[in-house]
């Protein structure tokens, strides 16, 4: 199904026949709401004038309805077009769409090994690192930490690969060597992807929990050091708590961008898609490191000579989507999370900074976190 | 960017160079009876701002010292200078001296962290932290740590009896603080601070944020305090002072005016701005 | 508390010196390759050392390129995609077709996949593929309007970890057929040194994997769990070069670019070379196809001339390590030629 | 002594037993925590900031020796000199910025000034933080299908700077609404009213009052957005094309394919065969790092100054 069908059968009647039914049909109530919703109280001078504004607001939202409707629109051909079980996509360990088999069971494990052990090793750093930008720098280490920040977050994740290949891989591989004994583990796979993600994720979750340390009132920190708290005191029972709820979605939204980043993990996790990123075993030391694979590099790897109309084709698009679930679920956890601090992040923003993907990530964070960072005066601490 | 100021070297207690506002920078405040603090010569700077000009003032043992002025005369100032909380501010510059006893809170030894439970703080904003009533009653004591589940128990009970908040909190005490009124969350700040026996209770307009019946409650329970604790309160509200205190000091533009028993500021003032400032003519 | 900060600083700038230092000598360390013992035991290695690949065998023999002349009525712009492995010649040869006829040829590598799909239907005058465009045809007759032009000669070569360079110079095919199926995970059950098999393979889908599986592997799909993927040929060297122990493959231009990285191995004591290809013992090489739509025509047309010509085959094509397929012999040629494929067409 | 003394009295009063060791102990100890988290930190804060500059060193010690006028400004058929691609690079990211930034800022006066809080705010909210989600791969591959190609109902501008600009239009779109909206509401409402009180309507508010009081803001935003697009590849490597031609590739023809630097330095390092490949992917490498560097460092520098000028030279205090 092509877009241009999704939008003129689906989305486009619907919209049409709710509102316009409810107008028609909805009696002089329902044409009230509707018209004062249009208008919102603005003269229709005004309304005119602010055609443009809107237009682009409209165009931001159909941004989103476009990329959404066009991959799911797609993604359901694996199991209408090529007559895949949705049970066999989802718990299928075979990935080989030359062969007919899309089992994409490791790859969804492998996703969320490779984030999960970013976001474990990254998250405590971060957190470090926000508390010593707000509560520990001088002003001139303060200034000093957000360029090094956004550099950190600026990186190209081609060069976060190259860089992986060339240092950490082989780093990996020695420890892990060194520890164990016996040549088992080339050092692609999990440890490398997750170490390299871990660092490029940090900008994301950085900034997100300065932003929530910061947007704390100074009556707290003030409160308990006259209660002769000493600074760490007042961190750990004091700062960290009531900032909670934004330094999570930090990490949630860290999470997202582990989840979306692609070259870099095509580079360093070894990427085959039908083995369990660790394998536990009898022997000392009871689990093996596999390589192993990602949603995100396993569409990037198959979609270059992928046939349109194969099932590789369609396979690629139901990845995709899984992936776009995942990073709409985080971002609905993130906005809930945010929604539940108990200090509101600098704004009256419904939630923390966005973003999630590739270098956008971070960037998004970054950026704003810089804004806003400007905007607001020097925290004290 | 913010304007950062060098930080000042430690123990330079240069003398503050007085401008022409600064007549009364000599007056020395004193009084009769016990004293339980005193500042010399004290003088706070915000960069390149001279906030509290050269003031040297004694505070009396277990009585209530007002501190009033006009808003921006420094009279804040004044008292975060007496647990140092200027600490936490980027750019503060403190010189003179604070004494507490006979012992310099300015000194290079003094422990900061011991000074602020011997001195304690109520701020303008009641400013209780994100968690249950209990934890923050028992925070200063947990911070300080040695005290076991019903010591804890216990001090908190006797503080809140203190800050006579027990009978609206007792059945919830493990609920968040933060679904108290505003009079009850500045009587709870009260009792945080109590719980940790403090020698020296400040407090920085401790009612300015709340309403008349709330501060009427706050002005009782100084009252009942300052029979175990030496107090310490800046108001900008005349009637307060009046009511509260035992001592009042008047400041103007970073100089202590004039300080002396209350009936007597308030009856006789000695100085023409303090009587300005009382009789309603500016402030 | 301000005594604290001065403490700070200082104590910071001595903490800072000590981290880099550390740091740096840590990854330095890294870098090296970890030493995996000196045991060897290379006895019974008849076949492992019986021939070997120099740098020079792979290594280009000509470093110049073509020049190519105006031809007439030729103007606008070329739009070529697909296999990234042929595309680096388009690049060249087309740079030099623009500078003479003021043309303006783009060459975008997506994929054998890509450029079929794109060429079939329209999106570009020339598509490039790996393989014959037959194989990857999905529905029956999906490709039959493809005009094939056999315009290169694309050899591979085996790689490994420089740790082996004097020690494995050579397998068999079925060797690598065992080293690739996983039933061989130690070189010293195939008589090498005591050092575990890193295998590297391309995904399921490159091109050059569909190469090295038909021609190398006969045709089986293998499956092993210990093998690394990389999504590319530099990924590939990479990784071979990171690893002790490692064995991938990668194309003769690409391999010769790491001549002190990785070393080059012979499959069946016969070598990358157009004289081993030509008498059908080496086999692990693959024909590069640019399809037209229908019989070429026009700028393209001339384009693919350019790119048959003198001048293209006996410089550029030689500069980037790719063999004349012209030079091949039929024998050759039909060995690695699907039955059924229509033949080529010549300009 | 008499600190302690008292210290004592109190720890007496709260549990009447003698403690005075124990509290100092407690004190001292929780005095070294302090310190040794303090210490901590900063060795945290030092080892990132080391790991950076030895990144950074890295990759420039790697790929220096190639860096010259000629090779970031000119273009051979050998294909071992970048001028294309550092024309490309900021060719797609002007032309996307171009399209992007009014849509923002557009979108950013509608949510800011126009629109009541409510569900039309949280439906375009919500739209603009999961679209900032969206994996860029995935963006790429949209980007590919949608405005390269022309099959699935694709708008076919074919393998393209368009194609590419337009699939980085989507993915930095969130982040500029959300700098544009940061910029107007660091404008202060006494503007706002200011104007409404000399009679002007709202749009000439907006236009004639915020937008030019919003510049300053928007231009670091803008700026620190643009550095991190030059990095991007993942969403590009479908949409651009993997080389740039050779002649005429100056020329501003949007639909020309056009690999930017990050794009050029995967392909080199993917299949580069060209005489050199790997060494001009190090140089390339450093070429991105040394532009990062100077978006991020210099012209972020550059902006602080603008926003100052635009601000008529006002610095903010701190407390006090």
């Amino acid at each position: 199904m092509n877009l241009l069908q999704i939008f003129t059968e689906i989305v486009v009647p619907l919209v049409v026949i709710t509102v316009g039914g409810l107008y028609l049909l909805g009696g002089p109530t329902w044409r009230q709401r509707i018209r004062q919703y249009l208008t919102m109280g603005y003269s229709r001078a005004e309304l005119i004038r602010m055609i443009p504004f809107a237009l682009c607001a409209v165009i931001v939202i159909l941004a989103l309805l476009v990329v959404v409707l066009f991959v799911g629109g797609n993604a359901f051909q694996t199991f209408t077009r090529d007559h895949v079980s949705l049970i066999a996509f989802f718990t299928g360990k075979v990935w080989y769409p030359d062969n007919g088999q899309v089992g994409a069971l490791y790859l969804i494990v492998g996703t969320l090994t490779v984030t999960v052990l970013a976001v474990v090793i990254s998250t405590p750093i971060s957190v470090a690192l926000a508390v010593f930008v707000t509560e520990v720098a001088p002003p001139w280490a303060r200034q000093f930490m957000q360029p090094v920040l956004e550099l950190f977050a600026g990186i190209p994740s081609i060069v976060y690969g190259l860089l992986g290949i060339e240092l950490v891989v082989p780093l990996v591989s020695y420890a892990y060597n060194y520890l164990v004994g016996a040549f088992l583990y080339a050092g692609f796979g999990v440890i490398a992807a997750g170490l390299v993600l871990a660092i490029m994720i940090l900008p994301t979750i950085t900034s997100i929990s300065i932003d929530a340390l910061a947007a704390l009132p100074q009556g707290l920190r003030e409160a308990s050091l006259a209660l002769g708290a000493t600074r760490w005191q007042t961190i750990r029972r004091t700062l960290l708590p009531a900032s909670s709820s934004g330094i999570f979605t930090g990490v949630i939204l860290g999470t997202g961008r582990a989840v979306g980043e692609t070259l870099a993990v095509a580079f360093l996790v070894g990427s085959n898609p039908n083995n369990l990123p660790i394998q536990f075993t009898n022997t000392f030391p009871y689990f093996n490191l596999q390589p192993a694979s990602t949603i995100t590099v396993q569409i990037f790897e198959d979609f270059k000579e992928a046939t349109p109309g194969s099932l590789n084709f369609d396979a690629i698009w139901t990845l995709s989507f899984v992936l776009l679930l995942i990073s709409f679920l985080l971002v609905a956890a993130s906005r809930y999370v945010a929604s539940r601090g108990a200090y509101k992040a600098t704004n009256q923003r419904p939630s923390g900074r966005r973003r999630s993907s590739e270098t956008g990530v971070a960037s998004s964070t970054a950026a704003a976190a810089a804004v806003t960072a400007s905007a607001l005066p020097a925290s004290n601490s | 960017m913010a304007l950062q100021p060098e930080i000042a070297r430690e123990g330079s207690r240069e003398r503050a160079i007085l401008g022409p506002d600064t007549v009364n920078s000599q007056y020395i405040a004193r009084i009769d009876g016990a004293v339980k603090m005193k500042t010399v010569e004290l003088n706070v700077y915000y960069g390149s701002n001279h906030a509290i000009k050269n003031v040297s003032l004694e505070i009396p043992e277990k009585q209530v010292t007002a501190l009033m002025g006009p808003s921006g005369c420094g009279k804040s100032t004044f008292l975060r200078a007496l647990n140092r909380m200027h600490d936490l501010t980027p750019g503060a510059r403190v010189t003179g001296s604070v004494l507490l006893g006979d012992e310099d809170i300015y000194a290079p030894k003094e422990d900061v962290v011991h000074l602020r439970q011997r001195v304690g703080m109520v701020f303008q904003r009641p400013n209780p932290f994100p968690r249950s009533i209990f934890e923050n009653v028992s925070y200063g004591l947990r911070v300080q740590g040695g005290y076991n589940a019903s010591q804890m128990r216990e001090t908190v009970e006797q503080s809140l009896r203190s800050a006579a908040l027990w009978d609206e909190v007792k059945d919830r005490l493990n609920q968040s603080a933060l679904g108290l009124s505003g009079g009850q969350q500045q009587r709870l700040c009260i009792a945080r601070a109590l719980a940790v026996s403090p020698e020296v209770l400040l407090m920085d307009e401790p009612c300015s944020a709340l309403d008349p019946i709330a501060t009427l409650k706050i002005e009782e329970l100084i009252e009942q305090l300052k029979q175990q604790y030496t107090i310490a309160i800046v108001t900008h509200n005349l009637q307060q002072a009046a009511r509260v205190s035992q001592y009042t000091g008047f400041f103007l533009t970073g100089n202590l005016i004039e300080y002396a028993p209350t009936q007597q500021i308030f009856s006789r003032p000695q100085d023409q701005r303090t009587e300005d400032f009382i009789t309603g003519r500016f402030g | 508390m301000l005594d604290r900060f001065n403490a700070i600083r200082s104590t910071g700038a001595k903490a800072f010196l000590g981290l880099v230092i550390a740091s740096s000598v840590i990854l330095v360390a890294a870098c090296g390759n970890p030493t995996t013992g000196g045991n060897s035991s290379e006895s019974g290695a008849s076949t492992l050392l019986s021939c070997s690949v120099s740098a020079n065998d792979i290594a280009p023999t000509v470093t110049s390129s073509g020049t190519a002349t105006k031809v007439p009525g030729v103007s606008g712009k070329i739009n070529v995609d697909g296999s990234s492995a042929l595309a680096p010649l388009f690049t060249k040869a087309g740079a030099e077709f623009d500078a003479a006829n003021g043309t303006t040829t783009t060459v975008t590598p997506n994929g054998s996949g890509t450029g079929l799909k794109d060429v079939e239907s329209g999106a570009v005058n020339i598509g490039l593929s790996d393989v014959f465009a037959q194989t990857k045809a999905t529905t029956p007759g999906q490709y039959k309007d493809l005009v094939d032009h056999q315009v290169a000669v694309v050899a591979f070569t085996l790689i490994v970890n420089n740790d082996l360079k004097g020690r494995v110079s050579n397998l068999t095919k079925a060797d690598i057929q065992k080293i690739y199926f996983g039933q061989v995970t130690n070189w010293s059950q195939l008589g090498g040194p005591n050092e575990l098999i890193t295998v590297v393979n391309r995904p399921t889908t490159s091109g050059t994997r569909a190469t090295f599986k038909q021609y190398v592997l006969d045709g089986q799909n293998e499956h092993n769990s210990g093998a690394i993927t990389q999504d590319n040929t530099g990924a590939v060297v990479a990784a071979v070069k990171a690893t002790p122990g490692a064995i991938g493959y990668a194309s003769i231009g690409f391999a010769a670019q790491y001549p002190n990285d990785v070393t080059p191995i012979c499959i069946d004591g016969a070598k990358p070379t157009a004289t081993d290809i030509n008498s059908g013992k080496y086999v692990f090489w693959g024909i590069e196809h640019a399809y037209t739509k229908g019989p070429a025509t026009g700028a393209a047309k001339a384009l693919l001339q350019y790119v048959e010509s003198d001048q293209v085959q006996n410089n550029d094509l030689l500069a980037l390590s790719y063999l004349q397929a012209k030079n091949l012999s039929a024998a050759a040629i039909s060995s690695h030629t699907p039955a059924g494929a229509p033949t080529p067409e010549a300009l | 002594m008499e600190a302690i003394a008292k210290d004592v009295s109190v720890a007496e009063r709260r549990t009447g037993q003698p403690q005075i060791d124990a509290r100092a102990a407690r004190r001292a100890r929780a005095r070294l925590a302090d310190r040794i988290v303090t210490y901590t930190l900063w060795s945290i804060a030092l080892a990132l900031t080391g790991l950076l500059i030895y990144f950074i060193f890295y990759i420039i010690q790697q790929g220096a020796s190639l860096i010259n006028w000629q090779f970031v400004t000119q273009s051979n058929e050998a294909g071992n000199l970048v001028g294309p691609e550092v024309f490309n690079t900021f060719y797609i990211l002007i032309l996307s910025l171009l399209i992007c930034v009014p849509l923002g800022m557009g979108c950013a006066i509608y949510l800011v000034e126009y629109a009541r809080q409510g569900a039309v705010t949280t439906v375009i909210r919500f739209a603009t933080e999961t679209l900032a989600g969206v994996p860029s791969i995935i963006l790429g591959l949209f980007g590919f299908i949608f405005f390269a190609s022309s099959i699935n109902g694709g708008l076919g501008f074919g393998v393209s700077r368009l194609a590419g600009a337009l699939t980085l239009v989507i993915l930095n779109l969130p982040l500029l609404v959300r700098v544009s909206e940061d910029a107007l509401r660091s404008v202060p409402d006494e503007l706002r009213e200011a104007s409404a009180a000399l009679g002007a309507n709202k749009f000439q508010t907006v236009t004639r009052v915020l937008i030019p009081a919003a510049i300053p803001a928007l231009t670091t935003g803008v700026i620190l957005t643009a550095g991190k697009m030059i990095g991007e590849t993942a969403a590009l490597l479908y949409t651009t094309g993997g080389n740039s031609p050779v002649t005429g590739w100056f020329s501003l023809n949007p639909f020309l394919p056009g690999d930017t630097l990050a794009v050029h330095l995967y392909e080199l390092r993917a299949e580069g065969i060209v005489a050199n490949a790997q060494q001009i992917a190090n140089s390339t490498a450093t070429l991105l790092i040394i532009l990062l560097l100077v978006f991020n460092l210099g012209l972020r520098y550059l902006a602080g100054l603008l926003n100052r000028w635009f601000a008529g030279g006002t610095s903010r205090t701190s407390r006090g």
